[in-house]
């Protein structure tokens, strides 16, 4: 009977600790997941960047380049 | 009693089981996300390339157009 | 009784099939959380090239702007 306490008793302990681990494991992960967004946003904004580059690349390309040689 | 806490630590147990399979899955669509993400930056760089060699291109045109239409400077009339 | 011995070794294992994952999971929370870190970099370097970019362009547009429209 002894022996059954002890080992409920280790079990005890053990899921204890499982369950500190995994609210860690889980705060962990809302905070990679938070990141990748935020990765998400930074890249939406390149690309709003990359198109406003564009736009004023394509007539300063056609100006300069129509221009006469010397 | 023993029993019964044999069965909370069963439960406790199942629960967690049940979290770390979330969490599997949660990695899972991250490294998703994170391939799409990488790709992306794949393609700005890309893009950033292009740009770049657009622009220097119109820069050398541009340098080498500078004086025309402009009145010779002293040093060019003699 | 045996029935519940074996059920009670079933759960253990469980227990300990837990533990491990845990510690396989939290590897590759870090595993991300690295690589995130590798993916910001990058962004950073993408933004210096803009920046770069656009310090060439804007004494073009400047002299496109001074240009006699035809």
């Amino acid at each position: 009977f002894t022996n059954q306490a002890t080992q409920i008793n280790a079990w005890d302990k053990l899921l204890i600790a499982n369950n500190d681990k995994i609210v860690a494991l889980n705060d962990a992960v809302q905070k990679v997941k938070a990141d990748q967004t935020t990765l998400e946003q930074e890249l939406e904004f390149i690309a709003t960047q990359h198109a406003e580059l564009e736009e004023s690349i394509a007539p300063l390309q056609k100006e300069f380049m129509n221009m006469p040689q010397v | 009693e023993l029993k019964w806490r044999i069965k909370c630590q069963e439960k406790e147990t199942e629960a967690h089981n049940q979290y770390l399979s979330k969490v599997e899955k949660d990695l899972t669509e991250l490294k998703q996300r994170h391939a799409a993400t990488t790709a992306r930056i794949m393609e700005y760089r890309r893009k950033l390339a292009e740009l770049s060699h657009r622009i220097l291109k119109v820069i050398v045109k541009q340098e080498s157009t500078r004086k025309v239409g402009m009145a010779l400077s002293p040093e060019e009339e003699v």
